[in-house]
C-alpha cells in the first residue's frame, strides 16, 4: 500500500506530469468556466444595462422546474452548436477553413501558461511554465491569432469574410506594435521581461510601506495603453470593424456555422479573460496583496488561497470592465481605429517610453 | 370648379406669354395652378420654369402619369415643382398617346428626375427620350407588361421562383 | 442529425433526442429577414418592453450559416421571393421558420400584381403569426408555441431535416384565396 | 452573402460593371439582405480596398403595388394602405391622405379634429425620429441607445393606442373628422408620457451628442452639398441638415400649424452629424407643439355634419331610416368624390409626403399617387457615398431614415 502511496507521490512531484496537471487545472478550472459564464454575463449584463430581463427560459423538467436565472442557456447554446449542422461553402479551402478557428482558440489559451497564480510555495509554482523571456512570448503568442481570423477570412470563398480577414490582420498586426512599446516601460521598471520578477518587482513599496510599486502606479500611461491595444487585439467593441456586424454582416467568420461558430466565440470570450489576467499580473501585482507581509506569522494555506482569490477577483473586474466598454460606447470605423493607433497611441506611447527611461536615469 | 377654372395665375400667364400655343389649358382647382401644355415643348418649359427669376422652381416634387384609358391621348404625365424662394406650386402636364408613347426627358434639370422618369417607364411604359438609364427600377427585369396601366389585370402575378402548390403548404400535425 | 439518423429508436436515443431538442429550443438564434411594416413590432418584442431574450432566443445572427430560426418579418414580393429562398438555403439543418404577420403568411391585404400570396408559395412555414401586424405578445406566444414543437418532435418540423416526410392531406379552404386571386385577373 | 443578390440578376448591373472594373477594384452587393439595409435596398458597390468608388441602388424590393390597390379601392379603403406606407409613423401618412381627400371635397374637418390630429401626427413624429435615430445609432454600434429610444417609442404607442386601438397601423382619420375622440384622461397620461420622454432624451443626449467616438463616426460623413441637396429633392431633416428652413408646416401652413408656435432646426453642413442634431431637436419641437396643442384644444365635434362624408350615429342607423340609407349608401358605394384633381403637401416623418388625388367623379379614385420623400434620398446614395469608406454606408443610411413602405410604395 505504502508502496503505491510513494510512487504516486513520485508521479506528482515528476516535473512533466505537474505541468500537464497544472494545464488541466488552470484551463478547466479557471479559463473555460470564467469563459463560459462571462458569454452569460454579457447577455445578462447588456440585459441590465438595456432595462431587460434577459435570458431566463431555460429549465431543467426532471428538476422541479429549476431555471437558474438563465444559466442554463449556456449549456443549451453549446449542445445546440454541437448538433448543429457543419456547413463548409462551396468554393472555399476546406483544410484551411476546417483549422482556422483553433488557431485563435489556442493562441487565446496559450497566454495563460506564463501566468502564475499564487506565490510559490516551496519547489512548486502556481504557474505553468515561468520561461525567461516572458512577455515577449506573449507577444509571439498574440501574433499567432490573427492567422485564426486571415485563415478564415481567405478561406471562406466569400467576399465579406475576406474583407473581415483583410480588416483584422491589418488591425491586429498594427496593435501588437503598440502593446509591444507600451509594455517596454515595464521593462524597464522592473529590469526584465519574466513574468514571475515583474511580479515579484510589485511587492516592493515606495516610502516605506506605504504604497506598492504596482504597474499602475509606476506606468500609467502604459496601463491605460496596454488595456486599449488588447480590447482591439481581441476585436471587442469598439474596435470590431473586423466583425463589423452592421457593415460586412459578420466579418471573417461569416460562412461558419456550428461549432466552428462556436469555437470562435468561445475563443473571443477566452481572448477576454486572457486580457483580464494580464492586466492584473502586470499592473495590479498579480497575485500579491498589498502590505500582507507585515503580517509576517500568515499560515502559507491563507496566504495562498487569499492570493488565488484576490487574482480572480481581480480579473472578473476587468472582465466586467470590458463588458461593460462593449455595451456603452459605439464603435470605431475602421480607418479611425488605424489612426488611433499610429497617429495617437504610438507617439503617447513613445513618450512614455522616453519618459521612463529619463527618470530611472536621474534616479540613478 | 367653374370660376377657378377661369382665373388664371401668374405662372400660367407667364408660360403663355413665352411660349404662345403650347399651353393647351389650365385651372387652379383647389388653388393647385395647372396647365397642360404640348408635348414637344416641355422641355424648353421646365428649363424656362427653372430658370426664369419670376418662377425660380429650385425643386422637382413629383413626377407621374395618368393612365385615362377611355380617352385619347390616353396618357397624361404629371409634373410638380415647387420654388423654395419664392414659396409657390405648378403643376404641368402633358399628354402622351398610346401608339407614340414618347416624351423628352428632363433629367438635365433636376437630379430627382432620373429616377422619377425610370419610376414612371417602369409603371406605364412611358419612353422617356434621351434618358440615361431607362431600365425598369421598382419590377425585375424579367417583368413584362406595365403594372399601373389600367389594362394590367391587379391579379396577374409573374413569380420569379417555383411557387409550392398550395395543397402541400400546409401540415397540420397533430391537430 | 448526427443522432437522430445513426440510431434505431431506443430508450438512450430517445432520451438523448430530448436533451438535444431542449438545447435546441432555447438556443434560437434567429435571422431576421425584416422588410417592412411588421418590422416595427419586430424591433418592439426584441427591445426592452417585451425581451424576445428571455427565451433564449434574442442573439441575431445576420449570417444565414449561424441562424436556427427564420423570423420572415414583412411582405414578400415576387421581386424579394429568390432572396429569401437563397437566404432559407443558405441556413444550415436544423432550421425552422416563422410567418410574422399577415402579409407574410398569406400576403395580407396586398393581393396583386407584386406580392407573394404567404411565404409557404416559397419556402416551408413552421409558425404563423396573425396579425398586421402582430402584437408583440403574439409574437411571443408564437416563440413559446415553436418551442414546444421543437421539443415535441425536434428537427422532424416542416422546414426541418426531413421535408420528405409524411404530409398530410390539406383543407381546401386557403384554395378560396388563389381563386380570388385569379377573379382579379 | 453576395451571392443572396447576384441569384437575382435585377438590371445586369454586375456585368456591366465587370466591364468597367480594374483588377485593384472589387464589387461587392450590399443587400437586399443585409443588417444595415433595412432588409430591402441592394446596393451594388465597387470598392477599392476600403473606398467606394461606385455604387449603383436598386430598389424594389418592397413594392406592393399601393397605386395598384388604390385604383381598384373605395377612396375610404385607401386609409388603411396609406398606414404601411410610412410605417414609422403612420398617423402622419393617414392624416395627408385625409386632409388631400378633403381638399378634394372642398371642406375642412373641425377645430378639435385638427387638434387632435396635430397632437397624434407630432406623436408619430417623435416616434419616427426615436426609430429613426435608434437605429442608426445601433448601426454604428450604440445598441444601448437604441433599446432605450425603442422603450420611449413603446411609451408613445401605448397611448396611440388608446386613441386609435392600434399600435402601429392607426386607420384612424376619415373624411371630415376622425374615427375617434381622444379618451377621457388622456392629456393628463400624455403630460406624463411626454416627462419620460424627455427624460430619455436628456439621458441620450449625455450619452451620445458629445461622445467622441460617435461624433468621429458621424461628423462629416455623408455631406451633399445645398445645391444638390435641393436638386435632388430633398424635403424633411435631411434638406433641414444642409441649412435650409424647410417644413410645410410652415411654407403650406396646413391645419392648425399656424396657430401654433415652434422652430424650424436647421443644420449647417448637411453631414450625417446634423442630421441627428436636427432630428433631436425636432423632437424637443414636437413636444412642445404638442404641449401647446393640448392647451388650446377646443371642445366641439370630431367631424362634420355631413352626410356625403361621415358616417352617421349608430343611433341614428337603427333607428331613423335616414340614418340607415345615408350609412348603407356610404358604405356599398362609397364618397362620391367630386371630378378634379389635387396635390396636398403635408410633413412626414421624412419630408414632404404628398398625395396627388384624380377623380372622375366616380366611388373609385382614377389616381392616387404618394410622393415619397425616401426615394429621392435613396436616389442620392451614390451621390453622397462616393469616395467614402465602406463603413460610412451605415451611418450615411442611418440617417437618410429609409423606410421600405415608402420608397417602393
Amino acid at each position: 500500500m505504502n508502496e503505491i502511496i510513494n510512487i504516486a507521490i513520485n508521479i506528482l512531484l515528476d516535473p512533466f506530469i505537474q505541468t500537464i496537471l497544472k494545464i488541466v487545472v488552470i484551463i478547466f478550472m479557471f479559463v473555460m468556466p470564467l469563459a463560459t459564464v462571462l458569454t452569460l454575463m454579457e447577455r445578462k449584463w447588456s440585459a441590465m444595462i438595456q432595462d431587460r430581463v434577459g435570458p431566463n427560459r431555460a429549465n431543467l423538467p426532471f428538476a422541479d422546474n429549476f431555471r437558474g436565472r438563465g444559466a442554463l442557456h449556456i449549456a443549451a447554446d453549446a449542445l445546440k452548436s454541437i448538433f448543429k449542422e457543419d456547413f463548409i461553402p462551396r468554393g472555399a479551402d476546406r483544410f484551411l477553413f476546417t483549422i482556422a478557428p483553433y488557431f485563435g482558440f489556442a493562441a487565446a489559451l496559450s497566454v495563460f501558461a506564463i501566468v502564475p497564480f499564487a506565490a510559490p510555495i516551496g519547489d512548486f509554482t502556481f504557474q505553468i511554465t515561468d520561461v525567461k523571456p516572458g512577455l515577449l512570448y506573449i507577444f509571439a503568442i498574440t501574433s499567432l491569432g490573427v492567422y485564426g481570423s486571415v485563415l478564415a477570412g481567405a478561406s471562406s470563398n466569400s467576399k465579406f469574410a475576406l474583407l473581415g480577414g483583410t480588416r483584422a490582420s491589418a488591425q491586429m498586426l498594427s496593435y501588437e506594435v503598440f502593446i509591444g512599446i507600451s509594455l517596454l516601460g515595464i521593462f524597464m521598471v522592473y529590469e526584465s521581461t519574466q513574468i514571475s520578477v515583474i511580479v515579484d518587482g510589485q511587492n516592493t513599496y515606495w516610502f516605506g510601506n506605504l504604497i506598492p510599486k504596482w504597474g499602475i502606479f509606476t506606468q500609467p500611461v502604459a496601463f491605460v495603453l496596454f488595456f486599449v491595444a488588447m480590447i482591439a487585439e481581441t476585436k471587442r467593441a469598439p474596435f470590431d470593424a473586423p466583425e463589423g456586424e452592421s457593415e460586412i454582416v459578420a466579418g471573417y467568420f461569416l460562412e461558419y456555422s456550428g461549432m466552428r461558430f462556436g469555437a470562435f466565440m468561445l475563443a473571443e470570450y477566452i481572448a477576454i479573460v486572457g486580457v483580464s489576467v494580464l492586466m492584473v499580473t502586470l499592473f495590479l501585482g498579480g497575485y500579491h496583496i498589498p502590505w500582507l507581509h507585515l503580517w509576517e506569522s500568515a499560515p502559507q494555506a491563507l496566504v495562498t488561497i487569499l492570493q488565488i482569490l484576490k487574482f480572480t477577483l481581480l480579473s472578473v473586474f476587468f472582465c466586467w470592465l470590458q463588458l461593460q466598454i462593449r455595451w456603452t460606447i459605439p464603435k470605431f470605423r475602421f480607418d479611425q481605429t488605424m489612426a488611433l493607433g499610429w497617429k495617437k497611441m504610438l507617439p503617447v506611447a513613445m513618450a512614455n517610453v522616453l519618459v521612463t527611461a529619463i527618470i530611472i536615469l536621474l534616479a540613478n | 370648379m367653374s370660376t377657378e377654372q377661369e382665373e388664371i395665375g401668374n405662372l400660367t400667364q407667364l408660360l403663355q406669354e413665352q411660349f404662345p400655343g403650347a399651353v393647351q389649358s389650365y385651372h387652379q382647382h383647389r388653388g393647385d395652378e395647372t396647365v397642360l401644355v404640348e408635348r414637344s415643348q416641355i422641355l424648353p418649359i421646365c428649363q424656362f420654369l427653372r430658370d426664369d427669376e419670376r418662377s425660380k422652381m429650385e425643386m422637382m416634387i413629383d413626377l407621374t402619369a395618368v393612365d385615362y384609358i377611355k380617352e385619347s391621348p390616353r396618357f397624361e404625365v404629371v409634373y410638380h415643382f415647387k420654388s423654395l424662394s419664392l414659396e409657390h406650386r405648378i403643376r404641368v402636364k402633358v399628354r402622351v398617346p398610346e401608339e407614340d408613347c414618347e416624351i423628352d426627358s428632363i433629367h438635365e434639370l433636376w437630379l430627382a428626375v432620373d429616377w422619377y422618369e425610370r419610376e414612371c417607364y417602369d409603371m406605364y411604359g412611358i419612353i422617356f427620350k434621351n434618358h440615361p438609364n431607362l431600365q425598369r427600377i421598382l419590377m425585375y427585369s424579367q417583368f413584362e407588361g406595365y403594372p399601373l396601366r389600367k389594362d394590367y389585370p391587379i391579379g396577374r402575378q409573374q413569380p420569379l421562383v417555383e411557387m409550392r402548390p398550395v395543397n402541400e403548404r400546409h401540415d397540420y400535425g397533430e391537430l | 442529425m448526427g443522432v437522430e439518423t445513426q440510431f434505431q429508436d431506443g430508450f438512450m436515443t430517445t432520451t438523448i433526442d430530448s436533451v438535444v431538442n431542449w438545447s435546441r429550443k432555447f438556443s434560437l438564434f434567429t435571422y431576421p429577414f425584416v422588410t417592412a411594416c411588421c418590422g416595427m413590432e419586430y424591433m418592439a418584442a426584441a427591445c426592452s418592453h417585451y425581451d424576445i431574450s428571455r427565451f433564449g432566443a434574442e442573439i441575431p445572427r445576420f449570417s444565414p450559416r449561424q441562424a436556427d430560426l427564420l423570423f420572415v418579418v414583412g411582405t414578400i414580393t415576387h421581386k424579394m421571393a429568390p432572396v429569401l429562398k437563397l437566404i432559407y438555403e443558405q441556413m444550415p439543418n436544423p432550421k425552422w421558420v416563422i410567418a410574422f404577420g399577415a402579409c407574410a403568411s398569406s400576403g395580407g391585404f396586398y393581393q396583386n400584381y407584386s406580392v407573394v400570396q404567404g411565404i409557404d408559395r416559397v419556402i416551408p412555414v413552421d409558425t404563423y403569426i396573425a396579425g398586421c401586424p402582430p402584437r408583440p405578445e403574439a409574437v411571443l406566444d408564437a416563440i413559446i408555441e415553436l418551442q414546444n414543437r421543437i421539443q415535441d418532435r425536434g428537427p422532424q418540423g416542416i422546414s426541418g431535416i426531413n421535408p420528405n416526410q409524411e404530409e398530410k392531406v390539406i383543407p381546401k379552404a386557403r384554395e378560396s384565396k388563389e381563386n380570388l386571386l385569379l377573379s382579379r385577373q | 452573402m453576395e451571392e443572396l443578390a447576384t441569384e437575382n440578376k435585377g438590371q445586369n448591373l454586375e456585368s456591366e460593371m465587370e466591364d468597367q472594373a480594374d483588377a485593384s477594384v472589387m464589387t461587392i452587393e450590399i443587400g437586399p439582405a443585409h443588417p444595415a439595409m433595412h432588409g430591402i435596398v441592394r446596393f451594388t458597390t465597387q470598392i477599392d480596398g476600403e473606398e467606394i468608388v461606385d455604387m449603383i441602388p436598386e430598389i424594389g424590393y418592397l413594392h406592393r403595388g399601393f397605386e395598384k390597390e388604390s385604383e381598384n379601392s373605395k377612396w375610404i379603403q385607401i386609409t388603411p394602405y396609406t398606414d404601411r406606407l410610412n410605417y414609422v409613423s403612420p398617423l402622419l401618412c393617414n392624416i395627408g391622405y385625409s386632409m388631400a381627400v378633403e381638399k378634394l371635397f372642398g371642406v375642412d374637418a373641425p377645430r378639435r379634429a385638427q387638434y387632435t390630429r396635430v397632437i397624434m401626427g407630432e406623436i408619430s413624429r417623435i416616434t419616427d425620429h426615436l426609430t429613426c435615430l435608434g437605429a442608426a445609432a445601433m448601426e454604428v454600434g450604440a445598441f444601448t441607445f437604441f433599446l432605450w429610444f425603442i422603450k420611449g417609442r413603446e411609451y408613445l404607442w401605448e397611448l396611440v393606442e388608446e386613441v386609435t386601438g392600434a399600435r402601429l397601423t392607426t386607420n384612424w382619420t376619415r373624411f371630415g373628422g376622425n374615427a375617434t375622440d381622444i379618451p377621457d384622461g388622456f392629456l393628463g397620461e400624455l403630460q406624463e408620457r411626454l416627462e419620460k420622454i424627455k427624460d430619455i432624451l436628456r439621458e441620450c443626449d449625455t450619452l451620445l451628442t458629445r461622445n467622441k467616438i460617435f461624433i468621429d463616426r458621424v461628423k462629416d460623413v455623408g455631406v451633399l452639398s445645398k445645391e444638390d441637396s435641393i436638386s435632388f429633392g430633398f424635403t424633411g431633416p435631411m434638406l433641414r441638415a444642409c441649412g435650409i428652413p424647410y417644413d410645410v408646416r410652415r411654407s403650406d401652413r396646413y391645419s392648425v400649424y399656424d396657430d401654433l408656435d415652434f422652430e424650424i432646426p436647421v443644420g449647417s453642413v448637411g453631414d450625417c452629424f446634423d442630421r441627428y442634431l436636427v432630428r433631436m431637436e425636432e423632437m424637443w419641437q414636437s413636444i412642445s407643439i404638442i404641449e401647446q396643442a393640448s392647451d388650446k384644444l377646443p371642445a366641439g365635434p370630431i367631424a362634420i355634419d355631413d352626410r356625403q362624408l361621415v358616417l352617421p350615429d349608430k343611433k341614428q342607423v337603427y333607428g331613423n331610416i335616414e340614418g340607415l340609407i345615408d350609412h348603407f349608401k356610404l358604405v356599398m358605394e362609397g364618397h362620391q368624390a367630386p371630378a378634379g384633381e389635387i396635390y396636398m403637401p403635408t410633413e412626414g416623418g421624412n419630408g414632404e409626403v404628398g398625395f396627388y388625388l384624380v377623380s372622375d367623379g366616380s366611388g373609385e379614385p382614377v389616381k392616387c399617387r404618394v410622393r415619397p420623400p425616401c426615394f429621392n434620398f435613396v436616389s442620392a446614395m451614390p451621390a453622397i457615398c462616393k469616395g467614402g469608406y465602406v463603413a460610412d454606408i451605415v451611418p450615411i443610411f442611418g440617417s437618410v431614415n429609409m423606410i421600405g413602405g415608402e420608397l417602393d410604395r
